[in-house]
């Protein structure tokens, strides 16, 4: 358990570290559509969440199920709303 | 409605009007005739002039007699005002500090005279302003005539057979004239210095790339109109002491410096022309207002000491035809300006800043306050 | 093979997806496909984990996905083009939502003394809950249902501190000392003062900021995505969230250098209490929008005509050979470049040609304002570079005004104008111009030349 | 050894040297006899000379006596030449091929007669190259000569009272005169077009920025020294087709066009001016060797239905102190080249490719080929 | 707290302090801090991983450590500046030793039927074998103990593609069949066959491509340690030697790159044999050095002397602006800047003059031969834009030379310089010039403008 | 084990992107001093060499050791060695 939480936290690191890497000069008019896209990716937690529904507790499933619910608006909304904002820059 | 363009006498080489312009007048409604031959000195036949609807006139006198508007470039004949219809408007330049008998003759006829020379330096008013587009054509005409005159190349070349070093040239007084002596002579190459008076010059002289000298002569003041205040005696003797040297290693001076409604600053004194390089030139562009240098003589070259000074008191002419065409440009702005297109008749308000400058009289009387104060 | 071996592999592809998918997002030419890999990403990591051996009961999950997929859909379609940052603040508390909810999940099910499984859901909860209320906050703001004022109160700052302190003291409970109050107890709790620092956080902060803001929170919800993998220990949620977790710090900084602001400045002041003076002036006037030449560079990029208005200040800069090369520039992308000039810019008359004809711009493309004024709303972008009475509009508009009557060259027509200058002052005239603070005009800032410079190397890329 | 440089004739205002390249003489060591007067065309004092180390002498046949090498600008009477000193050098424009006469006189007095224009056009010689280097700011003076003639402004000025439009400059002929015609004029601001008839000329037309004009005349040759070669009777024809638009829509022309050692071509016809507008300028610079505009005369403005036809054969006068200068550094380019320091003595080496060019008379001789030719 | 704890977070540290020295290593302000930091990485991680508690004797590794301490710092200081790229060749080689001897030490002692381990020490022993030869005879050519010549013969690729077909069959038998030869038998099979494949790989390639494979041989000494940090499952092998592997890989592309060609083409293709007649032709005049512009800003940077010589080729290419602005750029950087401008640069006299007047540049900088012939050696960098002819050393140094005799700007006495050109045409004169072959010459080829403006853009930064 | 190979792989993978993320717009003259920089941190296997010699088998130690000896000319030379040309690019 122990060394997997070592490596976790290896992977976490190396994961923030990727993460400054990877954005450095965005142009002002992707700031939002840049910042909507993360946020697509944050509904990451959808996986979470469906682990989470997915037990035998009654309390767990209640809460988790209504977790998917969220974490799927964040998720499909969020895609479709980036796609839609970057469909703008389609160029001339 | 009728505008008569008179032919100027025979020493001017401009034209008050080209075709073009006439043609707009036409346009707006006027009845537009001109004199026989007013073009011929840039050139333009009478024959253009009637394509564009304009009449053709063979009588001077009649033409004066029936006329709502004349326009000319020079100041009139004393006598032919007296041929002028009563009521009628007189545009062109007028020098009238100086001419108070025309001016007088004028009110006596009730003839509403507008002199060029006083339209006001505001925004408003630059499209009208014929000083300005005179003197910016004169600023051109100067390096010409300068370089025409100088036995030097202005550009510097190095070349196999040696460098030829660029002529320096040296403008003093940056008002509009100044300015495009300044740009003209940098792009033929010279090293260009300037000088005036008033400090907010320095700015524009460094923003057509040519050097400011720097001269202390104490405060300066500009009038509202941006135009020079006169110096003090002291002053003036300062910043002739600061030039010497500049001219003396000059080849080309070029003096523009005027002060409104006053003789023109004596600037280069005899001296300071001594201490030239035999073979230089100065171009005085003030000697029809007094010369802003000591022996320039109006409309001749006086050589002194083997410094050419030449004194044209008409360099637009020398560009003629582009002077003619902004000179009518102006006078087409001036009456579009206050003309009533319903009711075919110029709106003569005298509370509007621009009519309130340049109208010296109307209805009988002298109605400019400063041509008044000094009569 | 072990499908959790399979399980894993496919996580691991969705990590790559979401990394190469973030990259791509930050460059016009790629952003699309960027967003795109990313989606395939989430699906692919979405259907595996469907296949999880320990999932007992599919229909709540499938019909929450369902209904959630349903109104995402709507929600993000249907939402007008103005109102998509609003959409986003929205679907970002949503995720904040979803995290807190993961984490209170597993805090039901899980053995208490565990302090690192502990500290991982405490943050899960308190990071997710904060996103989610900060977000309403911020959509409120943004949708102009809460003022978009910042709000301020006296004592505030006690506040902020004592609600962090019994934060921190909640944790304390929570991760170490266990059993102080019950454990559902200090869930509620922790839910509820996440919930109220979330409020707190984000209430004070002007409207015109909320952006900076949004981009904050949604780091944020990474974060608790991330924490929330610590939880059920699931790779792909702690690489994902980590991801978000960082870019979008970045990204928060690099919008706060655009607005040119540090990222305190945004947090903690607000807005209008910094310039009391300017926005006194700005209600006479309106406001002034500035831009940054890299944005220009972005709209210029795009526009098929320009028109460059030059004025005295290009004289005075000596910008007109830089000015030359951007419009060269211009023209190699392909838009249509002339150059008005007005018959009194400059300071003589023919200043600007003899400058422009100095870098050798040529003739055919100058061009007079009775020429170009009938056509400027065709006009995508006016540059005036170091011009200002001969664009201002008061001259049709203002009879009071001196230069009333002077014909000028209607640039505010235009789609967009861009005037770069050093500062408000006003130019020869002296008097101020109203198409500064037109809604269509951007303000660029700084000494024409090295302005046109950094235009043109950024065109040089 | 003694080098004297005569006083030029009243009418050429360029002297042949200037007191600093007399210097340079003087430190080669050799004795450097002025005639009196020398450098007065360009306000020169003989003191300057004297400063320098020369001799001023007041009797000029004595002084062509007793000269080792006697340097000026033009040609000399033929009776001068009997005045040499035997086995002496004869430096000067000579113009070899029509002045045959000339030659044997030089021959028969045995005096080594140099003519300037046939330095050869290599790379080498070019500091010693008089054609180029008063071609050069012939160019220059030929376009201040036209703006001071022309009744319009060179630049485009967009103006408060409307647009200046900026004069159309044509050169038809783009060797070394022509070149710094196109830059000058391009400085002033003109809109610049330009011809020639060898190919390779259109990039450096473009080099200065202005336009090249394509006439297809079909092939076309240029000497190894970059001279052009005579054009057939139809490419001239199909040249003279393809100008005459051009022509009639500039303001100004200016030819150059020569070709080595023959007559320059007749490109402007009269039916090519008769289309030109009124006003308009053009400028033969080949009126010395015939003239590329039809009705050109040497030293006159010719009025041609509104056009000024400007045929100036010396022009490089009009610059003559840098004129003076460049010549005077080629003419010591030259010597010092062949100058034995320790013998002080000239190298008369005729298998030097430069000598071998612009030698026409030695030891009796007439030993130039294309000069023997021609006779 | 358990040691192996401390062990990994010190390793997540190291891990850390090698990203960021990387990172820092790109730049060159940073780059020497970078490398510092890297360093105490390193430390860090040897330090900890000493305190192991199943190491079981000190003194040999403590023997070891300090012998190859010694050796390396004594190899490290002594050489001499120019056989530094040697010497990391022959360190890199010393690296993948010391992989291959970590796999083959845990080969004797593993189970041999963990495929996953054993695929691990496979490649662990390969690609460090490779590593370890390919770098000694990258070492052997740049020292030129081995010709640099690319040696090829007949029948190359059927003994590479049996090679490479021999070394898969051993790895499938090692991984997977296990027992068709005995396990010691096998693991020198192995090692040989990498050793051969190492000397194989390299010995084609020619000694002016050495620098890209030692950067390539550096990627792959880095993949080494990342299998081995497979085999005996440690993080910090595997982070730091990934990072080797993809940066290394990145870094020899870009070398490539700057050399203007493909891997592939550095790789797989004799120099020599490519271009036989360049090699004819530069053997009669010596060997041109191209350089590109980035490469030329960094010295211009550096250069406190600037002389820049105009010709006709700067007129063609109306390249006049971009110098004069390059030329202000140098200047603020704190060079003193002039233009030594030759009689008969361009076509017609004074051709230059005009040009530069055009483009504002002062007369007070332009200065002649004479003037600066003499000091030419003070100069630091020769800006030679589309000159030719004038600056041709035949012209006081070849009596047969159609234009011995007459002056030129002598700059191939200063210390740099850079021609401007677009090929190796010839100029007017239509003649060879051999400055372009000189040791202190640079050719900067492209279209005068261009280069200018790519120039002036890496000032701007 | 497995999973840990998996978290392994994961590290793995991040840490590449990291790798190519890090190394972008390199000035030229900054090649050489990268690589081998790039080369000492690869000495990392120093690591793994002191775990092999610290083993009990002796065939080990011995090739643990000689792969001590090997890696650690590698580490401290190949920083010397950068830090060493790094010194030449001090400014001005
Ligand atoms: N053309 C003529 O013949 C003539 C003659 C005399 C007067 N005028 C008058 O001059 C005016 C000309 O109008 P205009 O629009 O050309 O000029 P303007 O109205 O005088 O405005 C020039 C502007 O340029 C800006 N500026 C100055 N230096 C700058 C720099 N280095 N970089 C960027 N911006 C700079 C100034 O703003 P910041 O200080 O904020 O930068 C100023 O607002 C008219 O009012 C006209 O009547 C014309
Ligand atoms: N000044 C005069 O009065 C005059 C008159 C007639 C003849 N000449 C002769 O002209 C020559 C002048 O010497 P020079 O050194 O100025 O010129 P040059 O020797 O003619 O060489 C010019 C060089 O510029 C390069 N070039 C051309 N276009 C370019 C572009 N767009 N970008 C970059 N490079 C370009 C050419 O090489 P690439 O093609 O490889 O790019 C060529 O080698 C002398 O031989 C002189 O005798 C002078
Ligand atoms: N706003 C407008 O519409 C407008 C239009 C035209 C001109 N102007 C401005 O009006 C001003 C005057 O222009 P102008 O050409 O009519 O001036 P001007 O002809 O009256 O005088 C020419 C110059 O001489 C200078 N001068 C006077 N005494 C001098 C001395 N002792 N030594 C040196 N210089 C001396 C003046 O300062 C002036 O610059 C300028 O600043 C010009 O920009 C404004
Ligand atoms: N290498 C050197 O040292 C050197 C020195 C000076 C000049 N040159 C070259 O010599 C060449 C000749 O120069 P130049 O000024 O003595 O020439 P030039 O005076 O003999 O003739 C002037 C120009 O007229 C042109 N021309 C002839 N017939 C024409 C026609 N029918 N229509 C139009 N144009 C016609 C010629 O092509 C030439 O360009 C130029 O290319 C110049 O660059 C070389």
């Amino acid at each position: 358990m122990e060394s997997q939480i070592i490596l976790l936290i290896f992977i976490l690191v190396l994961s923030i570290f990727l993460g400054v890497e990877l954005i450095t000069k965005v142009p002002s008019t992707l700031h939002t559509p840049l910042m909507s896209g993360a946020n697509a990716i944050s509904g990451i937690t959808l996986v979470g969440a469906i682990l989470s529904s997915g037990s035998s507790e009654i309390v767990t499933i209640i809460l988790g199920t209504s977790a998917v619910f969220f974490a799927s608006i964040n998720v499909v909304g969020g895609y479709l709303v980036t796609n839609r904002m970057l469909g703008m820059f389609k160029k001339k | 409605m009728q505008i008569f363009f008179p032919k100027e006498e025979d020493q001017e080489i401009r034209t008050t009007i080209l075709p073009e312009v006439a043609k707009k007048f036409v346009d707006l409604g006027l009845e537009v005739v001109i004199e026989e031959g007013l073009g011929s000195s840039v050139f333009i036949e009478d024959d253009l002039y009637s394509e564009v609807g304009a009449i053709i006139s063979d009588s001077r006198d009649t033409a004066f007699n029936s006329a709502d508007i004349v326009c000319r470039i020079n100041k009139p004949y004393k006598e032919e005002i007296a041929n002028l219809k009563k009521k009628s408007i007189h545009i062109s330049f007028l020098d009238p500090f100086n001419e108070s008998d025309l001016v007088k003759e004028f009110a006596n006829q009730e003839v509403s005279a507008i002199s060029m020379e006083l339209v006001p330096r505001i925004t408003r008013a630059q499209k009208m302003d014929a000083l300005s587009s005179q003197a910016n054509l004169a600023g051109y005409a100067a390096v010409v005539e300068a370089s025409r005159t100088i036995n030097k190349s202005f550009p510097m070349m190095m070349t196999a057979a040696g460098t030829i070093s660029p002529s320096r040239v040296f403008v003093i007084g940056v008002g509009v004239a100044g300015l495009q002596a300044i740009a003209t002579a940098k792009r033929l190459g010279a090293r260009v210095e300037a000088f005036d008076t008033r400090p907010v010059v320095e700015e524009q002289v460094k923003s057509l790339g040519a050097k400011f000298v720097k001269i202390d002569i104490g405060e300066t003041e500009e009038t509202d109109q941006g135009y020079a205040k006169e110096l003090t005696e002291e002053q003036i003797k300062m910043q002739q002491e600061g030039m010497k040297k500049i001219c003396s290693q000059s080849d080309v001076v070029i003096t523009t410096a005027q002060v409104f409604g006053r003789p023109a600053p004596r600037i280069v004194t005899n001296e300071m022309v001594q201490a030239m390089q035999p073979g230089s030139v100065i171009v005085d562009m003030a000697v029809s207002t007094g010369g802003n240098v000591e022996g320039s003589k109006a409309d001749e070259y006086v050589f002194e000491n083997g410094v050419t000074i030449i004194g044209m008191s008409n360099l637009p002419g020398e560009v003629a035809k582009d002077a003619s065409q902004v000179y009518g440009a102006n006078l087409f702005n001036m009456i579009e300006e206050y003309w009533d297109l319903e009711n075919k008749v110029l709106n003569f308000d005298l509370t509007d800043d621009v009519l309130k400058g340049c109208v010296i009289t109307h209805e009988g009387k002298v109605v400019n306050e400063l041509v008044k104060d000094r009569m | 093979m072990d499908i959790s071996i399979l399980v894993n592999l496919t996580y691991i592809a969705a990590s790559i997806l979401f990394i190469v998918g973030l990259k791509m997002l930050g460059s016009p030419d790629t952003a699309r496909q960027g967003n795109l890999l990313s989606a395939s990403g989430m699906l692919l990591a979405v259907v595996i984990t469907l296949l999880d051996q320990n999932i007992i009961d599919y229909r709540f999950i499938a019909g929450a996905l369902l209904a959630g997929g349903i109104v995402g859909y709507f929600a993000a379609t249907k939402v007008q083009m103005t109102s998509m940052p609003e959409m986003v603040a929205i679907f970002n508390g949503f995720g904040g939502i979803a995290s807190l909810l993961v984490g209170s999940a597993e805090y039901v099910v899980s053995p208490l003394n565990n302090p690192a499984l502990m500290g991982a859901i405490y943050l899960t909860v308190l990071i997710g809950g904060l996103t989610f209320t900060g977000s309403l906050i911020a959509y409120g703001k943004l949708s102009e249902v809460i003022s978009g004022k910042p709000f301020l109160y006296k004592g505030q700052q006690f506040v902020n501190g004592l609600l962090l302190l019994t934060i921190l003291l909640v944790g304390v409970n929570m991760i170490f000392v266990q059993g102080m109050i019950s454990p559902n107890e200090t869930l509620i709790l922790l839910i509820s003062l996440a919930f109220i620092l979330g409020i707190l956080f984000v209430i004070p902060i002007g409207g015109a900021d909320m952006p900076v803001v949004i981009a904050l929170l949604n780091s944020f919800s990474g974060l608790a995505a991330c924490a929330a993998g610590f939880v059920i220990t699931n790779n792909v949620l702690i690489v994902a969230g980590a991801l978000v977790g960082a870019s979008g710090l970045i990204l928060t900084n690099i919008m706060c250098k655009a607005m040119n602001r540090s990222l305190a400045n945004v947090l903690f002041s607000g807005f209008g209490a910094v310039s009391d003076s300017d926005t006194e002036r700005s209600e006479e006037q309106g406001e002034v929008s500035p831009i940054s030449a890299q944005d220009a560079y972005l709209i210029l990029e795009a526009a098929s005509s320009v028109l460059i208005v030059p004025g005295y200040g290009m004289a005075v800069a000596q910008a007109q050979h830089a000015v030359r090369e951007l419009g060269e520039l211009l023209e190699a992308n392909g838009a249509e470049v002339k150059y008005a000039i007005h018959p009194v810019a400059g300071r003589m008359p023919g200043h600007m040609n003899v400058l422009l004809a100095e870098a050798n711009v040529s003739y055919d493309v100058l061009v007079e304002p009775e020429d170009v004024n009938p056509i400027m709303e065709t006009v995508d972008v006016c540059m005036v570079i170091g011009a200002n009475d001969v664009v201002n509009p008061d001259a049709k508009e203002n009879e009071g005004s001196p230069i009333y009557g002077m014909p000028i060259i209607e640039v505010d027509n235009s789609k967009t104008v861009f005037v770069l200058k050093r500062s408000m002052a006003s130019g020869f005239a002296g008097i101020q111009n109203p198409l500064f603070f037109k809604s269509n005009t951007r303000m660029l800032f700084g000494d024409a030349k090295e302005t046109v410079s950094t235009l043109v190397s950024e065109f040089k890329g």
